[in-house]
């Protein structure tokens, strides 16, 4: 039970629980999401999905299906437009890439993958047609497991290879714009002879790899070092499996397609969908009020959605495409699991001075995911190794399509590494707290690689300060003492340190104060109940000094003139719609001064804002937020909307457009500086019990504090450290995939199989955050994102506890689950495979 | 009626996996169809077939007993009798209605027929006349003329036969296709369940292979029903019963001898075994 | 409206057009069913024998008798949903894993992705739509939700409430710990359990004030 | 022909509302027809669209085969009663408390207020080869999916495996056959009653079916003599999640002891083989034995005898040893509280 509070000093609503707008219609059943939507005449459609991992369609036959009473059509991967290149809003050319996902495809890359779709009056219809449907198939050769494809003579999961190597960006011509990022390219990638023999050994081969950086001399670093620890560890793929499916209903009217889908950006989305159909994006209108959930795999919702969007304009007739939980398994993303490898050199007084990590990913079909690259990031944040190399192998296998997840990359950094200190400690007989705080980043602490001898660096960080509360807060001094065994039961204590990017910069803020005096403030940010997309607007009515009563937020459509924000993800919204909504409240704030000048004398400086009203500073006349509205309704002008302010986006300026002429019209982009990279931190302390004769565990404690800055919401806060962790528990206790690697094809898709948390799993009596409570400076109230570092500490504080209680010999992947714990102390041996992906 | 049954592979393909276990009784009746024809056919319609007389001079070499199947080849014969109906009754009771635990029974009688198969190829190749059981030039020419014969047309009588009558040779060579189809399968198919012999491995052939494995041990298996009950049939006629008898004492006497065999084609002396 | 126990008696006293005028007369979504509306895929009918269903039938469904033809195989959550216009009961997985669609029949909560329509006829069926009193009052268990800022994205919500307010009518006064298990049929992947915990704790509590 | 899921195909419905017609509506459909208890097993079969019945003969509106009464100082449980209502009962909760704690961990509360006993000890495994619907021993085809150098396995069985290497799941099975329970099947013949450790089958026996229950028939009570009322108990079910997660290795016993003395036993596992097994060679060995750990520590060792392990599931064999050792000697430890 969270009896946590923050102390924020000086804010009249920040750092101040209250309820959000979304609440009664949640409550009450009210709140739409996308398949709660219906249209006259909607169709429905069903997929037929792949039955092999990789193959190739050399034929259809739909001639039955489409002979059948109440089928309306069938839309293959022919019907899809082209890959198109893309111009961002920045100007920035992202050219068509040939290898990218589509919503169908004509050469699946993985089981389930959608082949074609029927749209019918029902979907009992549907299913019966796609029964009818006869494909001929030529197989062609896959691999679902990674350290499989890398093998000498192994499969490659696409025709043309195996690995994903992401050239480097050409250098900018003079005169020109910057060209956009390269197109990843795929190589055919093997181990040596020598290097296969060390696999079969049961370890990793830190073979070549396919990308890596570096930063000081890690040579001399493995010199100075007393210890040198080499380890790995394998971390499991997980799904995201959100509540709501990325189930999608679309409509054509008069040339523009209105969407009814499930995202973690609105505003995002209509870009995406422009892209994905190659229409221009004013012809796309977004609807998402409430999104059941994301967790970084529905960004910008997902490219399924094209499917209906495609269908009813063939049909012309509104299509909803109910995708069900096995489909969400095919499509619905998942974190790519990894193998890591670790050498690491300490100091004996706990000192990180090298460090060699190397990584295998495994990507999944589509793309190379970034996670890799983050790994080596947060770990050289993390524990602020002296000298350290990264090396990755981007492994392409034949499983579904990975996307980013709750600390992407993050999270599997931790998990390898944290083992790695662990052991450290254990060796040079330090604490456990200690060694990380030894090595935690402080200041402006340095991230990632170097590039001609220069490292970025975070813009603050107090990681000391996070590990110096939790241990206090846990008691770790006193429960380092107590007894681990008692008769059948084990005990042990773990600590973790874990950190993720913690906000993004430049997006947009806009609101109207009306004449009835109420600000309306538009948000393009998606609705995952995380609250931020609420929260981050409470900056206006705090800077504006209004009852937040006064503030009506609009969301979830993009009709509704919704200006360029950051996706609920990724942790940016709290931090970056701060910003922007600071931006904003400033750019209303001089705009209610200059027309007070304006009527009542003065400069606009002579004025301050508070109070609903602007008025002269030290008391005397004033206007009402009211008065200033209609007042600006009549100057017109950019005072209205009816000027469009030059620096903000192409959809904010459309937005702008659109509400012209209904009040004083804020609108601003976020320029604020920023020296460094925003990240924020969290210290986990689990403390768990072992029953030794069935190798169950419970998490019994845990204790979790954030280094965020400035809280804005304590409640919604607590619910993202609680729901977090609990991801992180989630890959530490059960959560899997499963292959059978001779089909190709996953036997973990339903819950009961890959295990996501109950509520029976997880410590709900005890659990305590808090917050170190020190603002970042580099942010306008000192604000950066939860959504990530809980997870990896979670995960991995519970791993140490674990081998805290056990020993070190127990396990070398997640999940432990019983089966490797009651192995390992029935034969002295690690109880788990040690490199073998899906089992 | 389906004589295969299909599946769905895990891949979504058709592959064979069975036989249609509703053959199971179509042999059965076409078995007993046959011999019940065939008694009666006997009975009722066949004319006595007549032979070449046998010389005098020839016939006076044969000895009393004739000695036809070695104790060895008998001892084979038997133990391949054994198996071959526990093989049957393992594989097809369960089908039509008595579960039982079949499977370890099955594959062990399966490992008692290939030795047993083993040790006659050895035997019949090494220490017997490999020749004596596959028909030859005689037999062929001698089969079209009982053939006429029987259809009442003109024809030479054709002459005794040697050590086996052409139908006892004719059934072999089925025997033979079809044993070897079974037990080759058979071995194979081991690999599908637990034996302690090598590691449990179903997909040592891809599922297409396996499944018309499967069917070809299921063809032949239930095509042994109808072979099996022939068999049976013929060793309890009378008019073979010499010859049963023999693979019991391991001899025959010279009257049979006289009666079926041509000792050019079948030579036999006191030494002869 | 007639109550239909015996499904006999609904074939002698309900046409079809008769349904679907109640249907519109109930304020149903005017174009009933769309998941299962016209197509020629159906089952063969057979004669009727002992036990034989009929099509239409009157459900009680937050208190309302509600008119409906529903298929053979379908499930309370599609009824509701499609037929009913009650999209507050979520489907999250179908298959009895999740519980975003538990409703309450006869005051037990249920599964309704896993319940056959037909199989409620005559039984008191409550979604998340009927909690709140008449004038938009909220239940006790809605209110301690929204007064705890409850659940995140919120799609397991209903299903979690309905729950809830089933397991407090057979333990009035539950610990935390009871409550967790009386709520554990339901998942939540934002993994809000903690504060889930806290807002249906709060709802017990008010409801015990109530 | 493509493969599609989740769209639960037309079917016949019939809800009887008495034994006798239900009875009758199998004879007259014979292998088209489905019985359907609480459906939470079916309706997997059904949306998956792998097992497609013209007729589906729905077992709720029988009130008959629902409830608890007492019968020669034992229970009569109808088979239609829900798992909730087994839990609740004061009578189970009094006298077989052993199955009111198995009944209770199994799946979540709704799907207890709806599954049925009947249903629970009747439910198909868990294989997941074999629910996804690929075509291996079990459904009628020729292969073991779940044994092969590749397979995945963790769940399945180290004991009494023939071909098929699947477990049965059920947790109220082994406290029945722990209480000694009967089973009482209508068919057209009439009524027939079977020991509970003889109403599952092994794939040995049927590679089909879990039960010895055929296609005609329908279980409608369970018989609980008073023989095993307020003995003393043991259930233990060891899984990986709290909620909705089947047993890897479950215990049910039964014992009385005197004077520190086992006089009498019964004792059953499940989760290892695909029927639950009871553990004679264990019960004949400790009695009149100390219900210690000593005596424990023996009989874990005599139940995995034979115990063959497949390439993820050895962890099974010691797990067993220990519940049923701890069936006996009890744990030393508190039970976990969450």
């Amino acid at each position: 039970m969270p009896t946590n509070k923050v102390n924020i000093p000086n804010y009249r609503l920040l750092g101040k629980n209250y309820t959000t707008p979304d609440m009664v219609a949640k409550v009450t059943g009210k709140s739409k999401y996308a398949e709660d939507f219906r249209a006259e005449g909607m169709l429905f459609c069903k997929l037929l999905l792949s039955p092999l991992p990789h193959g190739r369609v050399k034929r259809i036959d739909a001639s039955a299906a489409l002979a059948m009473p109440g089928v309306k059509a069938i839309l293959t991967a022919d019907e899809l437009p082209p890959p198109a290149p893309f111009i961002t809003d920045d100007g920035v050319m992202i050219p068509a890439d040939p290898r990218a996902e589509r919503g169908l495809t004509n050469e699946p890359l993985y089981q389930g993958e959608p082949v074609l779709a029927v749209a019918a009056v029902d979907e009992l219809t549907a299913a019966e047609a796609i029964e009818k449907i006869q494909i001929d198939w030529e197989r062609l050769p896959f691999a679902v497991d990674p350290m499989v494809t890398l093998k000498p003579g192994g499969p490659n999961a696409r025709t043309d290879g195996n690995v994903w190597v992401v050239p480097p960006p050409a250098p900018p011509k003079p005169g020109e714009k910057p060209a956009g990022p390269p197109l990843p390219q795929v190589q055919d990638f093997k181990w040596t002879d020598a290097e296969y023999a060390e696999f079969k050994q049961g370890k990793l081969p830190m073979s070549k790899p396919s990308m890596e950086w570096s930063y000081g001399d890690i040579e001399a670093g493995f010199k100075k070092a007393d210890l040198v620890v080499d380890e790995a560890f394998v971390t499991p793929n997980t799904s995201h499996q959100c509540m709501e499916t990325r189930t999608a209903m679309a409509y054509w009217q008069n040339g523009k397609v209105f969407v009814h889908c499930s995202t973690q950006s609105t505003a995002q989305t209509v870009p995406a969908i422009a892209r994905w159909l190659s229409i221009d994006q004013t012809n796309v209108v977004v609807i998402s009020e409430y999104t059941g959930g994301g967790f970084g795999s529905k960004v910008t919702s997902g490219i399924s959605l094209t499917i209906p969007v495609l269908l009813s304009k063939k049909v012309n007739a509104p299509v909803m495409m109910r995708v069900s939980r096995e489909e969400e398994h095919y499509i619905g993303r998942a974190r790519p699991g990894f193998h890591g490898r670790m050498k690491a050199g300490f100091t004996k007084d706990g000192r990180l001075v090298a460090l060699d990590m190397f990584v295998v990913t495994d990507g999944g079909p589509y793309g190379p995911q970034g996670d890799a690259n983050s790994s080596g990031r947060i770990v050289s944040l993390c524990y602020t190794p002296e000298n350290m190399r990264w090396r990755g192998v981007n492994v392409i296998t034949n499983t579904p399509p990975r996307g980013a997840q709750s600390q992407p990359g993050g999270a599997q950094g931790v998990m390898i590494m944290e083992p790695v200190m662990n052991k450290a400690a254990n060796k040079l007989g330090l604490d456990q707290v200690a060694i990380r705080r030894i090595n935690a980043p402080a200041g402006k602490a340095g991230i990632g690689g170097a590039i001609k001898g220069k490292r970025d660096h975070v813009t603050s960080a107090f990681v000391q300060e996070a590990l110096d509360k939790g241990a206090e807060l846990f008691r770790w001094n006193e429960r380092k003492s107590q007894v681990k065994k008692s008769g059948t039961k084990a005990r042990g204590i773990g600590v973790a340190v874990s950190a993720y990017s913690a906000g993004s910069i430049g997006f947009d803020g806009l609101f109207v104060i009306k004449p009835d005096g109420k600000i309306y403030i538009q948000s393009g940010v998606g609705n995952l109940g995380t609250e931020s997309m609420i929260d981050s607007h409470r900056v206006v009515a705090e800077v504006l000094g209004v009852p937040w009563e006064q503030c009506v937020v609009t969301w979830g459509n993009t009709a509704k003139h919704l200006p360029w924000t950051c996706p609920s993800g990724g942790s940016q919204t709290i931090h970056a719609m701060t910003r922007a909504a600071h931006a904003t409240a400033m750019d209303a704030k001089q705009k209610l001064q200059e027309i007070a000048a304006m009527d009542l004398g003065g400069t606009p400086a002579d004025y301050e804002v508070g109070g609903g009203r602007v008025f002269r500073k030290g008391g005397g006349a004033g206007l009402t937020f009211a008065q200033a509205a209609q007042r600006a309704i009549k100057l017109g002008g950019k005072y209205d909307g009816h000027e469009v302010p030059e620096t903000v986006s192409r959809m904010t300026k459309a937005s702008v457009t659109g509400l012209a002429g209904q009040g004083l019209l804020a609108a601003a982009k976020d320029k604020y500086k920023r020296d460094g990279i925003t990240n924020s931190y969290v210290a986990g302390f689990a403390e768990v019990e072992v029953d030794l004769e069935t190798g169950e565990y419970r998490i019994v404690d845990y204790v979790g504090v954030a280094d965020v800055g400035t809280v804005i919401h304590p409640r919604a806060f607590g619910g993202q450290m609680f729901g977090r962790t609990s991801l992180g528990w989630g890959h530490a206790l059960a959560q899997k995939w499963v292959y059978d690697q001779h089909y190709g094809a996953p036997l973990a898709k339903r819950f009961y199989n890959s295990k996501p948390p109950t509520i029976l799993d997880v410590p709900v009596n005890n659990f305590k955050w808090a917050a170190v409570d020190i603002p970042d400076p580099e942010t306008p109230v000192g604000a950066r994102g939860i959504g990530e570092p809980p997870v990896g500490a979670g995960a991995s504080a519970v791993l140490n506890a674990l081998v805290d209680a056990l020993g070190e010999n127990i396990f070398r992947r997640a999940p432990v689950t019983l089966d490797i714990i009651l192995t390992a102390l029935e034969t002295g041996k690690p109880g788990d495979d040690p490199l073998t992906a899906h089992i | 009626m389906e004589i295969i049954e299909f599946a769905r592979s895990p891949w979504g393909q058709d592959v064979p996996i069975h036989i249609s276990f509703t053959l199971i009784w179509v042999c059965g009746i076409a078995g007993l169809a046959f011999l019940i024809g065939h008694a009666i056919y006997v009975k009722f319609m066949a004319k006595p077939e007549e032979f070449e007389a046998t010389l005098p001079e020839a016939a006076a070499k044969v000895p009393a007993k004739i000695a036809r199947h070695s104790l060895a080849s008998r001892l084979f014969h038997w133990i391949m009798a054994a198996a071959m109906f526990a093989l049957l009754f393992t594989a097809f009771l369960p089908k039509v209605g008595f579960p039982f635990a079949w499977v370890t029974y099955h594959w062990i009688a399966g490992l008692v027929l290939t030795a047993s198969i083993l040790f006659h190829l050895i035997h019949a190749n090494f220490f017997l006349d490999p020749w004596a059981i596959w028909p030859d030039k005689t037999d062929i020419e001698d089969a079209k003329r009982r053939l006429l014969r029987a259809r009442g047309e003109a024809a030479p009588a054709p002459r005794k036969f040697a050590k086996y009558p052409l139908e006892n040779k004719m059934y072999h060579c089925i025997i033979v296709l079809t044993g070897l189809s079974v037990t080759l399968t058979g071995f194979f198919m081991m690999f599908r369940v637990s034996t302690p012999f090598f590691t449990r491995n179903p997909y040592l052939f891809g599922d297409m292979t396996w499944g018309w494995m499967y069917v070809l041990h299921g063809l032949a298996g239930v095509g042994l029903i109808a072979l099996i009950m022939a068999h049976v049939y013929f060793a309890i006629r009378p008019e073979k019963f010499a010859m049963t008898k023999s693979m019991v004492f391991g001899s025959i006497d010279r009257e049979h001898f006289l009666e079926h065999h041509d000792p050019k084609r079948w030579v036999v002396t006191e030494s002869s075994k | 409206m007639a109550d239909m126990k015996n499904p006999e008696e609904t074939t002698k006293t309900l046409s079809r057009r008769d349904l679907i005028k109640g249907v519109i007369a109930a304020g149903a979504v005017s174009s009933a069913g769309y998941l299962f509306r016209s197509s020629g895929v159906r089952a063969a009918q057979t004669q009727s024998a002992a036990g034989s269903v009929e099509r239409l039938v009157t459900l009680n469904i937050n208190g309302q008798q509600r008119p409906v033809d529903v298929m053979k195989q379908e499930t309370l959550a599609m009824t509701l949903r499609y037929k009913l216009g009650l999209t507050g009961t979520k489907l999250g997985c179908d298959r009895s894993e999740c519980g975003a669609c538990t409703v309450l029949i006869d005051d037990v909560p249920h599964y309704s992705c896993s319940v056959l329509t037909h199989s409620v006829r005559g039984k008191k069926v409550v979604s998340i739509e009927g909690l709140a009193s008449a004038d938009g009052k909220l239940h006790p268990v809605q209110q301690g939700v929204v007064d705890e800022q409850g659940f995140q994205c919120a799609f397991c919500m209903s299903g979690f409430i309905m729950s809830a307010v089933g397991f407090l009518k057979v333990n009035p006064k539950p610990t935390r710990t009871e409550l967790a298990h009386g709520i554990s049929g339901n998942l939540c992947r934002c993994q809000d359990y903690d504060k889930i915990l806290t807002a249906l704790l709060k709802g017990a509590e008010n409801m015990r004030r109530a | 022909m493509a493969v599609i899921r989740d769209v639960m195909p037309a079917f016949e419905l019939f809800q009887p509302a008495t034994t006798d017609d239900a009875l009758a509506l199998l004879a007259k459909y014979g292998s088209d027809a489905w019985v359907l208890a609480g459906g939470l097993d079916s309706f997997d079969w059904l949306k998956d669209r792998i097992k497609r019945p013209k007729v589906v003969v729905d077992m709720s509106q029988a009130s008959g085969l629902r409830g608890i009464k007492e019968m020669n100082g034992g229970l009569e449980i109808g088979a239609m009663t829900t798992l909730t209502e087994v839990v609740r009962h004061p009578l189970v909760k009094e006298h077989f408390s052993l199955l009111a704690e198995g009944a209770e961990l199994a799946a979540s509360p709704q799907i207890r207020n709806q599954g049925t006993i009947g249903g629970n000890v009747s439910q198909d495994t868990r294989c997941w080869y074999y629910r996804s619907g690929w075509k291996c021993y079990r459904a009628g085809g020729n292969i073991c999916f779940a044994d092969t150098p590749t397979a995945i396995n963790r769940e399945h069985a180290i004991l009494d495996a023939d071909r098929c290497v699947a477990v049965n799941p059920s947790d109220s099975a082994p406290a029945l056959i722990a209480l000694d329970a009967q089973m009482v099947i209508r068919g057209p013949g009439g009524e027939r009653v079977v020991n509970a450790q003889d109403y599952f089958v092994g794939p040995d026996i049927n590679i089909m079916r879990m039960t010895v229950l055929k296609p005609n028939e329908l279980l409608t009570a369970i018989r609980i003599p008073g023989t095993w009322g307020g003995a003393k108990f043991y259930f233990e079910k060891i899984r990986d999640r709290q909620v909705w997660d089947f047993p890897l290795v479950n215990i049910a016993a039964a014992m009385k002891v005197s004077g520190g003395k086992i006089e009498q036993i019964r004792m059953a596992v499940n989760g290892v083989a695909a029927r639950p097994l009871r553990l004679t060679a264990v019960e004949s060995a400790v009695i009149g034995k100390p219900a210690d750990a000593a005596t424990g520590e023996m009989a874990g060792k005599i139940a995995i005898q034979g115990a063959v392990a497949l390439r993820f599931n050895a962890y099974k064999i010691p797990l067993m040893r220990n519940l049923v050792k701890r069936a006996i000697g009890g744990v030393q430890e508190a039970a976990w509280k969450s």
